[in-house]
């Protein structure tokens, strides 16, 4: 199953960076989203993948064999802060477009001329 | 006492804009006096330093690069200390009125002792990094001084252009001095003037040439000499005395400086000497055909600078005689010559050749000092400057080394003797007489502080040539010469020597130059065009422009200001860097291309999640591609929830369902458009960059997951990180769910972390969406 | 009324105080078995709103449950016929019903019930607009969702 | 029995399929509104019968939340779209 | 296996059944109030179950409770969510099957405001 | 065990949270703020002498033993750099008082500051790799808000394109991480260095340590990777580009001397090699991007990446000297930098503009303005006697030593270029003549920041001060680059301190 969730994350940043390569702030936004998703899910996947395995300690002790715990909780944390980022970022193109008004990105070059 | 020496001359600097505030021009003659003061106490080290004593004090610097501020006063730092500090006495003294009635004129004396420091700091140096120091130094005063007159675009393109040509050849300089203190083992100059095997390390040759440069620059030797004429924007007594007299001697200074220990190889034979050559004949003709009368002496300094390159690079213990005499007449002469055109242009307000003329009938005092100094720049006897050239000669005929044919040095010294005949009868008659000459009436003698300068150097041009100053010079001068020759060398000078082939060279150019002088009108003409022909200006300006077009050019391929171009160039750099180590690096990919195993829901689940991944991109409405992401989102839990991350699936789903409605909320305002606007060409570039980063990182999830079940065991206890945490988690921090646990425990900092990534999202997105300081685009959007 | 239900919810906390373990399982039995008590008791106390209101709320849910089942049913069999036999339209429907809270119930139901979904209320809140899929006369579906569907809900609901 | 879940679990996931043929088809927003509040729905399902297979409470609870989140979505979806934005 | 688990499966499989059946009604109906209908219905039935299962299979508190919440908040917003949806969808004027028979509904938006007129009584055949 | 480790982060934190409760009374955020910063670097500075006395400090987190938890670990290269980010900002602060609107200090400018303080002394705290990587987020969240904090057009502009590439930088940061975890089975760096050093070069770790020179080399701004930071780095207020300036592509710089010292050392083997083509590349571009530009801040945000390849130019020479050089570049490079754009930002303040056509005859207007640019702008073009000289000639003696003569060259000639470009600002504000009636838009008298003078000078001229002392005392400064070199380049010894504490 890594195989296949590998080619799942290789998807999700080949379409993210297509997306991020547009032209249109809003696809750029996408683009953005699904690399997020793409590294959340790379770092579940290399998690080591135990079905029905969740790192929760019974009160009897439980099982052998559980979850690796810290990717998950890499990915936790990475969860809020990506999300924290896009919000912001969120914010900030539609405040961009709204005094740019645009949202094509080749026209938002007054700054580098 | 050499470093308060030293460092007077700055503390100089520091107090001249206080002392004229209170003081006025008074204070001229008090920085003059303590300039003379300076003179004094080198001068009167003089006895002990001719008789060989060095005077040396080091200092620890920087012990890690073997740099050490030190200093050293032996014969030829002497000479030029005098030099800097006697003539600079003069100067300073000169330059108090020459600016009299300028405001700037406290600025200016302190940049001229801002500058007289670092060339005592350059000339007193016992330490290639403390010399080098000072040697930036002096570029940067130089470069203060050029552009005083800043408001004039000439100046400012003139300082540009000395401290690009000479700041550039020091750090070239600086390459080679770093290699030279390398191969050396030291940087101390004392002790690589002993070493004879430098000549043959192998980097002798790199070394060399870089510390060529930056002498060649610095002494505006050809090519390099472009600068200087442009230099002459400088207030007339910043040229007389850095461009002149002192400064650009800093080059001469280093090549005789380290003659013992890089001389004696044909390489710097013939650079050396061939260089020097060519700028001093070059120069002397150049001179000849200019107008300007600081030009004039600009292109003259540059020849005498090519005389004295030329005798360093011969090499020869007669050779760095002559050369340290004429460095001593040409200071003393041309620093007189560009006082008096200071004088001539301060009275008349020209200092064009063409409209000048007849100003010995108004300024008699002035053509007299101007007499001697300029005899003695004709190299006519009984001045000092015809001792220089007759030295000159009788090393041309004598002692040439054996790629220098003597035929060569002597055919070019006699020519340049011509030469200077020519130009100093130019320079004359052309100020001083004339017929054409329009009427000067109102012009007068300057104060009389401003003439004593040109007075006592005048004096000197004569006095150096008799006893007793002249056996008091050649004390100094065979310590000087021998300090650069490595060995002792004996000096002796005379007028006359009886009937000697030098002096038969010396009528025979004299007659010439007269006769050239003669005909001067027809050869200037020729020349004005010739000149025009052989600007080495158009080089820099050319590279300059050049220079400006390619960053610009370069720079506008780069910063386009689109960014996708940026994430094009990002990513592709990913690509490339990643998949080259990829491809060189060793081990092997392990692919396992079975399903079995694998329930068909979740490959079902993952054929979904590839398709909703690629519908974000594919579908062409906006709520559509939200849509798509969010399903991809569910699918992300859904898997989150197969593999045993309950936790992650909860908070993915309220991030994602956040994020969605954000994105509603956020796209309900923005432009609707939303077709691809980007060519075929670029969508296909596009989806093969896509295609790389894609395969590259699922290659790298591919490589890394095989190693999962042998992760490397910790060192305490040995248990892996995540054993760990699991065993842990209830005994030591009371908790069951480990991904919590370590959150809120183990990992707690990292939480804290992502708390306050939160809340400044949160403040910042506030504040982005509340602050408004410029006007909106759309105003009725403000709302 | 309030009293009965917070009576009810006191009796299920004895309970599960009884029971030892603060346990939710426990407490939702001592819900059913308070209620049990207060509906028995009620032949000694006098009648409860409360009790009837409940049993009112549990008929509605059979109800409700019943209709969502027979509509899927339906719609399982529609879907599965080789050619789709539909006629839909959109229908208005004077309410009765007067409150947001009836207005809500009576179009929630709807949707849950076979081949009807309420599209939109309007903004004066007398008419009801609803979706079919199988309509044959207007005003014969009109009276069936009136008398049928809608009297229940406000019977349930008044 | 876990057999005869992976069977149900691979229905859903064919179910959630065609709800994806739907959003890919739309036509209109609306219609793909509609289909990704189903696969929200899909997503609930498959989560409570996984956690009937692993035997875990805690993916219940991922389920609540999913019917939670994914109405609000919807709701959030269908007040944009009557805002009026033309695609 | 248990009667329990023969149940539980049962139960599952029902559920699925009609998870399928709205699956399949989004992709067969030809327009998007009709599919809407199956949305509706046979999802919540379908969940419905799928819950109880689950309910029945771990058969303790917490199972029982987050069931019996998922079965009433479906209850609760599946017609509300099918509700504002089909309204937007009807207000953004999402077009109707060509086989629709009556629209009541038709033109009496007023787009601007978002009022929508209540059925005039002229318009009442029938009390 | 030292516990007082997390005060760097503390200190901000707390006093970040303050000035959130201070709401909109500006002066009272002005004072908690002030007294915050100087506490921080009060403590830094403290730290820096521990560590100089005591060797290395760690501190692991709750006590949980380590690599399990999370480890602060202090060399003296991570001291250094906290000593240098709070005096950063400690003085960035002064000149924050004199040049930043009301406006946007109600609007939470301290308290977005403070995250940033502490975004950056955590990057330069943490032993332990995904702690690095919050703390980058911290601070890039920091940044993004206050790079566009005021909703100004270029400010929205330039922030766009500076958050998009930052996340994108961020999300291969992760990626990066969780693979490296994935491959080793730690996050702890020291535990890295040890598992790593055994570990032979396969082409993952390779490829790894490319994501890694990715990242960082984003943050770092350098060869192809720079882009962002001439979109944006102009916009904002002044004082924030000058704490950006010294402070964020330097975390940049930080996070590579120290992962490639510590665990991917030769890894791949080229590894060096690459990093001095990079160096080179990045000078030239950066450089001739300066030349390009004729605007104060824009030219100065060009020299910013310009001189970040002399930086790599250090960790790519290796070694005692060539990393000693580097850090003893990063010293200069943010003081300097750090004044310069203090002193541009004056510039545009008084001017009302940053293009250098409208701008001029500022030498006469304000001398001492002009004296300090010209310090700092010949220190930065590496004239002696100031601190950009003796940093640039220890590169270029490790170079020369190492016989690397094409980076050394490279070196020289951006050297001339960069005193070219420097003089262009020079000549243009303070030589040229004033230029007739402003035609900037600013027409109206330049805001009050004008007024007080000295307090504009001042901040700058302190660190300009420090530039010259660190050039008269280029020995003990070097000395001091060169202990800290000496622990990069023995990994053990920051080993032996992680996991010596139990």
């Amino acid at each position: 199953m890594e195989t296949v969730l590998a080619v799942v994350v290789g998807t999700l940043f080949a379409v993210g960076t297509y997306l991020i390569l547009r032209r249109s702030l809003v696809k750029l936004l996408l683009g953005l989203l699904l690399m997020a998703h793409g590294a959340n899910l790379l770092l579940f996947t290399l998690s080591g993948l135990r079905r029905g395995a969740p790192p929760l300690i019974g009160p009897d002790g439980g099982q052998e064999t559980y979850a690796d715990p810290l990717p998950q909780a890499l990915i936790l944390t990475a969860l809020v802060i990506g999300f924290s980022l896009m919000a912001f970022t969120l914010v900030l193109a539609y405040r961009a477009d709204q005094v740019v008004g645009t949202d094509d990105l080749q026209r938002l070059e007054t700054t580098d001329r | 006492m050499l470093i308060i020496a030293l460092f007077s001359a700055f503390l100089l600097a520091l107090v001249t804009l206080p002392a004229y505030r209170w003081l006025g021009q008074r204070a001229t003659w008090l920085l003059s006096a303590a300039t003379a003061v300076l003179f004094g106490w080198f001068l009167w080290q003089a006895p002990a330093v001719s008789t060989g004593h060095v005077l040396s004090v080091t200092y620890p610097w920087i012990p890690r690069l073997n740099a050490a501020f030190a200093l050293r006063l032996d014969g030829l730092s002497l000479l030029f200390a005098l030099l800097v500090t006697g003539i600079g006495a003069l100067i300073i003294l000169y330059g108090g009125y020459y600016l009299g009635d300028d405001a700037d004129l406290s600025r200016f004396q302190s940049y001229m002792f801002l500058f007289m420091g670092s060339m005592l700091g350059v000339v007193l140096a016992d330490d290639l990094v403390t010399l080098f120091v000072f040697w930036e130094l002096t570029s940067v005063s130089s470069y203060l001084l050029i552009g005083f007159r800043h408001e004039d675009e000439k100046a400012r393109y003139g300082a540009l252009k000395a401290l690009l040509i000479t700041g550039g050849g020091g750090l070239a300089m600086l390459a080679g001095l770093v290699m030279l203190g390398m191969a050396g083992g030291s940087f101390r100059i004392g002790e690589l003037i002993t070493q004879t095997a430098l000549s043959t390390h192998p980097l002798y040759t790199a070394f060399v040439l870089l510390i060529l440069l930056g002498a060649f620059t610095k002494s505006a030797q050809v090519p390099f000499h472009i600068w200087l004429p442009d230099a002459m924007t400088a207030p007339t007594p910043a040229s007389g005395y850095l461009h002149s007299a002192t400064m650009v001697k800093a080059g001469i200074y280093l090549l005789a400086r380290l003659q013992p220990a890089l001389g004696g190889t044909d390489l710097w034979h013939l650079v050396v000497g061939i260089v020097g050559l060519v700028t001093m004949l070059l120069a002397a003709y150049l001179a000849f055909g200019q107008n300007d009368l600081k030009a004039l002496l600009a292109y003259t300094t540059i020849s005498s600078l090519g005389w004295a390159v030329a005798l360093i690079g011969i090499g020869s213990s007669l050779a760095l005689k002559a050369a340290m005499v004429v460095i001593v007449a040409h200071s003393v002469y041309k620093a007189a010559l560009f006082l008096l055109v200071g004088i001539v242009e301060h009275e008349t307000g020209t200092r064009d050749l063409r409209q000048l003329g007849g100003l010995a009938r108004v300024l008699p005092v002035t053509a007299v000092v101007a007499a001697l100094v300029t005899m003695s720049m004709a190299g006519l006897p009984p001045l000092f400057g015809f001792l220089a050239k007759e030295t000159l000669f009788e090393t041309a005929l004598t002692a040439t080394p054996a790629v220098l044919p003597a035929l060569w040095v002597a055919g070019a010294a006699f020519v340049m003797a011509i030469f200077a005949v020519a130009y100093s009868l130019l320079f004359y008659f052309g100020v001083f007489f004339g017929s054409d000459a329009p009427s000067f009436d109102e012009v007068h003698e300057p104060a009389w502080p401003m003439l004593l300068g040109p007075a006592i150097l005048a004096a000197l041009s004569v006095l150096l040539a008799f006893p007793p100053l002249r056996t008091a010079s050649t004390e100094l001068l065979a310590a000087a010469a021998s300090q650069s020759y490595g060995d002792a060398v004996s000096v002796s000078l005379a007028l006359w020597h009886g009937i000697t082939t030098p002096l038969l060279m010396t009528i025979a150019a004299v007659a010439s130059g007269v006769v050239l002088w003669a005909v001067r009108k027809p050869v200037r003409r020729w020349q004005a065009g010739a000149i025009a022909r052989i600007r080495l200006d158009v080089l820099y300006d050319g590279s300059i422009t050049l220079l400006n077009r390619l960053a610009t050019g370069l720079t506008a391929r780069f910063q386009t200001g689109t960014l996708s171009d940026y994430l094009l160039m990002i990513l592709g750099a990913m690509i490339v860097l990643v998949s080259y180590a990829m491809i060189t690096g060793s081990g092997t990919i392990t692919v396992s291309t079975s399903l079995a195993g694998i329930p068909t829901f979740e490959l079902l689940a993952a054929v979904l999640m590839i398709l909703s991944a690629v519908a974000v991109a594919g579908t062409s409405t906006r709520l559509g591609a939200i849509a798509a992401l969010g399903v991809v989102g569910f699918f992300m839990t859904l898997f989150f929830v197969i593999y045993s991350g309950p936790d992650l699936a909860l908070t993915q789903l309220m991030v994602e369902t956040l994020t969605v409605i954000l994105l509603l909320l956020v796209f309900y305002f923005l432009p609707r458009v939303f077709e691809d606007r980007s060519t075929r060409l670029a969508r296909f570039r596009d989806i093969a960059i896509a295609a790389g980063v894609g395969t590259l990182v699922t290659l790298l999830t591919l490589m890394v997951s095989p190693l999962e079940g042998g992760v490397v065991a910790s060192q305490s206890e040995g248990l892996t990180v995540s054993e760990f945490f699991l065993q842990q988690s209830v005994p030591a921090a009371f908790g069951e769910n480990v991904v919590n646990v370590i959150l809120v425990d183990f990992r707690a900092l990292d939480t804290l972390g992502e708390i306050t990534v939160l809340v400044i999202a949160v403040l910042g997105a506030y504040a982005l969406v509340k602050l408004r300081l410029s006007d909106d685009h759309d105003a009725e959007d403000g709302s | 009324m309030v009293r009965s239900f917070l009576l009810n919810i006191f009796l299920a906390l004895v309970w599960t105080f009884l029971q030892g373990e603060l346990q939710g399982s426990n407490f939702a039995l001592g819900l059913v078995l308070g209620y049990l008590v207060i509906a028995l008791s009620q032949q000694v106390l006098g009648a409860s709103a409360y009790v009837r209101k409940v049993g009112q709320v549990m008929r509605f849910l059979l109800f409700a449950i019943w209709e969502i089942f027979t509509a899927s049913l339906a719609l399982a069999w529609l879907i599965m016929q080789p050619r789709l036999r539909l006629r839909p339209g959109i229908v208005a429907i004077p309410l009765d019903a007067e409150t947001d809270m009836e207005i809500v119930a009576v179009s929630s139901l709807i949707t849950l019930s076979p081949g009807t979904m309420s599209l939109d209320v309007s903004t004066d809140r007398r008419t009801l607009y609803v979706h079919t899929i199988d309509l044959g006369d207007p005003d014969a579906f009109r009276r069936e969702i009136k008398e049928g569907l809608e009297r229940q809900v406000l019977e349930v609901m008044r | 029995m876990s057999e005869a879940l992976d069977v149900a679990l691979v229905l859903l996931t064919v179910s959630m399929g065609l709800c994806i043929v739907r959003l890919w088809r739309g036509p209109s927003l609306p219609d793909r509104v509609v289909a990704l509040d189903q696969i929200g729905i899909h997503v609930v399902a498959l989560s409570a019968v996984y956690s009937i297979q692993v035997g875990e409470l805690v993916f219940l609870d991922v389920a609540v939340v999913t019917g939670l989140l994914a109405f609000i979505a919807t709701v959030a979806f269908a007040r944009y779209l009557e805002q009026g934005q033309d695609i | 296996m248990s009667i329990r688990e023969w149940t539980v499966l049962a139960l599952v499989f029902f559920g699925t059944f009609f998870m399928l059946v709205a699956a399949f009604g989004l992709n067969r109906m030809p327009d998007l109030y009709t599919r809407m209908h199956g949305a509706a219905k046979s999802t919540t039935l379908g969940i419905t179950a799928i819950m109880m299962a689950a309910a029945l299979y771990f058969l303790n508190s917490a199972a029982v409770m987050r069931a019996i919440l998922v079965i009433v908040f479906f209850f609760l917003t599946a017609p509300v969510a099918t509700h504002v949806l089909a309204r937007a969808a009807y207000f953004r004027r999402v077009p109707r099957w060509e086989g629709t028979t009556v629209d009541e509904l038709l033109g009496r938006y007023d787009r601007a405001s978002h009022v929508l007129e209540s059925r005039q009584e002229g318009d009442i055949s029938d009390g | 065990m030292t516990h007082h480790l997390v005060l760097p982060l503390i200190i901000p934190l707390v006093t970040g949270a303050l000035v959130i409760l201070a709401g909109r009374r500006r002066l009272a955020a002005r004072a908690i703020t002030f007294v915050g910063m100087t506490t921080d670097l009060v403590y830094a500075l403290y730290l820096l002498w521990l560590v100089w006395n005591e060797g290395i400090q760690v501190s692991a987190l709750g006590d949980w033993p380590l690599p399990f938890g999370i480890a602060l670990t202090v060399d003296l290269l991570s001291a250094t750099m906290l000593v240098l980010a709070a005096l950063m900002g400690w003085v960035v602060l002064l000149f924050t008082f004199v040049t930043i609107d009301p406006e946007r200090e109600r609007f939470g400018f301290y308290a977005l500051y403070q995250f940033l303080i502490l975004g950056v002394s955590g990057a330069f705290l943490t032993g332990d790799l995904f702690n690095l990587y919050v703390w980058f987020e911290v601070m890039l969240i920091s940044s993004f808000g206050l790079m566009t904090l005021g909703g100004e057009r270029d400010q929205l502009e330039g922030g766009l394109k500076y958050v998009v590439i930052n996340l994108v930088s961020s999300t291969f940061f992760l990626i990066a991480v969780g693979l490296l975890y994935g491959a080793t089975g730690t996050l702890n760096m020291a535990h890295l260095a040890t598992i790593l050093a055994e570990a032979e070069s396969t082409r993952l770790i390779s490829a790894l340590a490319m994501l890694f020179l990715l990242t960082f080399g984003i943050k770092a701004a350098i060869f192809p990777l720079f882009f962002w930071l001439p979109a944006s780095y102009h916009t904002p207020p002044a004082a924030v580009t000058a704490l950006f300036g010294g402070l964020l592509t330097k975390v940049g710089v930080y996070a590579m001397f120290r992962v490639f010292t510590l665990f991917f050392v030769e890894q791949p083997p080229y590894i060096h090699t690459l990093l001095l083509i990079l160096a080179g590349l990045t000078m030239v571009v950066g450089v001739l991007g300066a030349i390009a530009q004729n605007n104060v801040r824009r030219i100065l945000s060009f020299h910013i990446i310009s001189q970040i390849g002399y930086m790599i130019m250090g960790l790519g020479l290796a070694g005692v000297l060539g990393l000693a050089g580097g850090i003893f570049y990063v010293i200069h490079h943010i003081i300097v930098k750090t004044s310069l754009l203090m002193i541009g930002g004056a510039l545009e303040e008084i001017s009302g503009t940053g293009d250098l056509k409208h701008m001029g005859g500022q030498l006469r207007e304000r001398p001492w303005l002009a004296f300090l640019f010209l310090l700092a702008a010949l220190s930065l073009a590496g004239i002696p006697p100031l601190s950009g000289f003796f940093s640039k000639l220890t590169l270029l003696s490790a170079a020369l030593d190492q016989e690397q003569y094409a980076i050394a060259a490279v070196s020289l000639g951006v050297s001339v270029l960069t005193l070219f470009s420097m003089t262009k600002i020079w000549a243009e504000v303070f030589w040229k003549a004033a230029p007739l009636p402003a035609p900037s838009p600013a027409a109206e008298p330049a805001p009050a920041a004008v007024a007080p003078y000295w307090n504009l000078v001042a901040p700058a001229a302190i660190l300009v001060t420090l530039s010259l002392l660190l050039g008269l005392g280029a020995g003990p400064a070097l000395e001091f680059a060169s202990a800290a070199a000496t622990q990069l380049s023995v990994p053990a010894e920051y080993v032996q301190a992680v996991f010596g504490i139990q």
